[in-house]
């Protein structure tokens, strides 16, 4: 999930979410930087809205605590 | 049958005819049965079952005669019991012992009758006002008090064990607390069917057990279908089903991002960060304010 | 998703899921493959252990829009 | 399962779901491909609605811990 | 559903789950009997633990993470 | 388990389950029929709903991983 | 949120979760590193098992497949 949390920082951060920038994220991390899985992530994005991704999110995780055992 | 009597011949010979005419051939306990109710019974069962009693050593010389032709029937003759009747039938046997088991009744225990099992008089309130009631329940072994104006009996008594004469005294009491504790019916104690003879126990039908097991048959089979992929009309949805989750999981799990998964995966980042952000929340200045509200 | 059920199909005949593998299919169900999506795929699954990720209800995050509101 | 993803592939793809496709992705994947499993498949398919079939998925998922004994 | 319940009959009575055995049961059954079918059952579950795949419910994978431990 | 089988069989297909469809399905899968077990099976199945079955484990089924052992 | 992201990219490479380490990531992002958030964070996460925590709140995670169109 590197590559995920990463790009979620510089979405966070309102920064470009690039192969240049994740790849700057991953490497200060230590990891090994895999370009095929970058630009992936990348291109996968790209047809993503973050923002309504983590908001449906948030509402599914305010709700269901009933659904918990 | 040199000193039998002629009328006994007779009746040898009537019960041969009905062990010959069916085959299914019962021996049957008449449970305390009156009068009025075993007509009724019979009526009940006209067209479905003959129910003949007969004195047991006449039942035997008729089966012993029958059993040329019916292999095995004298074994009945070791089921006899009670008040002895023969039932014949072309009735599946299972299917006859249910017919007569949910035919039975309760009646209440007149005194002298031999209780078929320990008779209990429950603990809880009697319905009773406080009253002489109370000495009677006390005088006939059965601890009670008044509790809320009730007479209330305290723990579960038996008042007559299996095998005893039910006492007058207790009788009089068990119907007015109205403990119905005799069966009264038709007892089917074993049957005899192409050379083998059912016994009570294994006649009786556990319905529970063949609802679990038709949902264990059930439930394996769409299991197996599912797991080894054998598609069947019924299973193929679920086949579907479970070939895309597993791919919808292994792609969250691995962060595969495709149309289908990334808003699950960005999901389960979010939710993981929050998850932690909730940990540490009551630590100071360890989330930045957007978190901590 | 194809790339994913290709891997599924060589994790379930006991296959090494690995590029020429993973190519070889999806050029057989006739789609064009993309070499870097194959690359991305055999390396986000080297961290994972398949068989515990199929049983791992990640569709739980999935899940419940229906016990939203 | 690998007689489904061959399917499912080919339904991701948008691809015909018929015996040749799905034979070829099967020996694609270096299987020994079987004709009357491949048959059963795609007779079995022809009745029921994948899209549908994949919908449930996420119904499944949020199916109540309830629902067991 | 006849299909599985004959291999399950047979598996049950430890007798050889092959074609002429399922068919027999078929058949007794006064079903008309499916070759093909017959085939794709055999074929499938040559590689599979029967008795494992009769208790595995198969819809835990699609069961929520509440309900995981 | 057998006679169970052989039911759902004869009920799958829509036969009769009567003594004598049970004991051919049970004959043609090579086993010794108990006719008492038989009996006991049909007269026991006139009084349990099989539908009724099918409906309750359904539910069963599509439940959670929290039901398997 | 960065620096909990950041911190989850640590620990998903096996990384030691260190102020050092954290400030590497944030900065790569272009963000400005906030030494002392950075250090409240880090000393809040060392009496958290991560794992468990995320485990915990994965089922919440309760987002959108489903939802999503």
């Amino acid at each position: 999930m590197e590559y995920i949390y990463a790009a979620m920082i510089l979405h966070s951060a309102e920064k470009d979410i690039n192969e240049e920038n994740v790849k700057s994220i991953i490497e200060a991390a230590g990891i090994e930087a895999d370009d095929a899985r970058i630009k992936a992530l990348i291109a996968a994005l790209e047809d993503v809205d973050i923002d309504e991704a983590m908001e449906t999110t948030a509402m599914a995780a305010a709700a269901p605590a009933a659904a918990a055992p | 049958m040199a000193h039998v009597a002629e009328w006994k011949k007779e009746e040898v010979l009537e019960l041969k005819g009905l062990i010959d005419k069916y085959d299914v051939v019962g021996i049957v306990d008449l449970l305390n049965i009156p009068a009025k109710q075993l007509q009724e019974m019979r009526r009940n069962l006209k067209d479905k079952a003959v129910i003949r009693m007969s004195k047991k050593n006449l039942i035997d010389l008729a089966l012993e005669d029958c059993n040329a032709s019916k292999n095995n029937i004298v074994d009945l003759s070791g089921h006899m019991d009670g008040q002895v009747a023969i039932i014949a039938t072309e009735m599946n046997p299972f299917k006859l012992y249910k017919i007569l088991e949910d035919s039975k009744t309760s009646a209440p225990a007149k005194p002298g009758t031999i209780a078929p099992e320990d008779i209990v008089v429950p603990a809880g309130d009697t319905g009773f006002e406080p009253g002489p009631f109370l000495g009677e329940l006390q005088q006939v072994g059965i601890p009670a008090k008044i509790d809320k104006g009730k007479i209330v009996v305290q723990k579960d008594t038996v008042v007559v064990e299996a095998g005893e004469a039910v006492p007058k005294d207790v009788a009089a009491t068990l119907s007015r607390l109205d403990i119905n504790p005799m069966e009264v019916g038709i007892d089917l104690k074993a049957v005899y069917e192409d050379e083998a003879v059912y016994t009570s126990d294994l006649l009786a039908i556990d319905e529970e057990q063949t609802m679990a097991d038709l949902q264990g048959a059930i439930r394996s089979a769409f299991n197996l279908s599912i797991n080894a992929a054998i598609p069947t009309d019924e299973t193929i949805s679920s086949i579907i089903t479970l070939a895309y989750t597993r791919a919808i999981n292994v792609g969250v799990e691995a962060a595969i991002l495709t149309s289908e998964t990334s808003g699950p995966i960005i999901g389960l980042a979010q939710a993981k960060m929050l998850a932690i952000a909730s940990a540490v929340a009551d630590k100071a200045g360890a989330i930045d304010d957007e978190l901590a509200e």
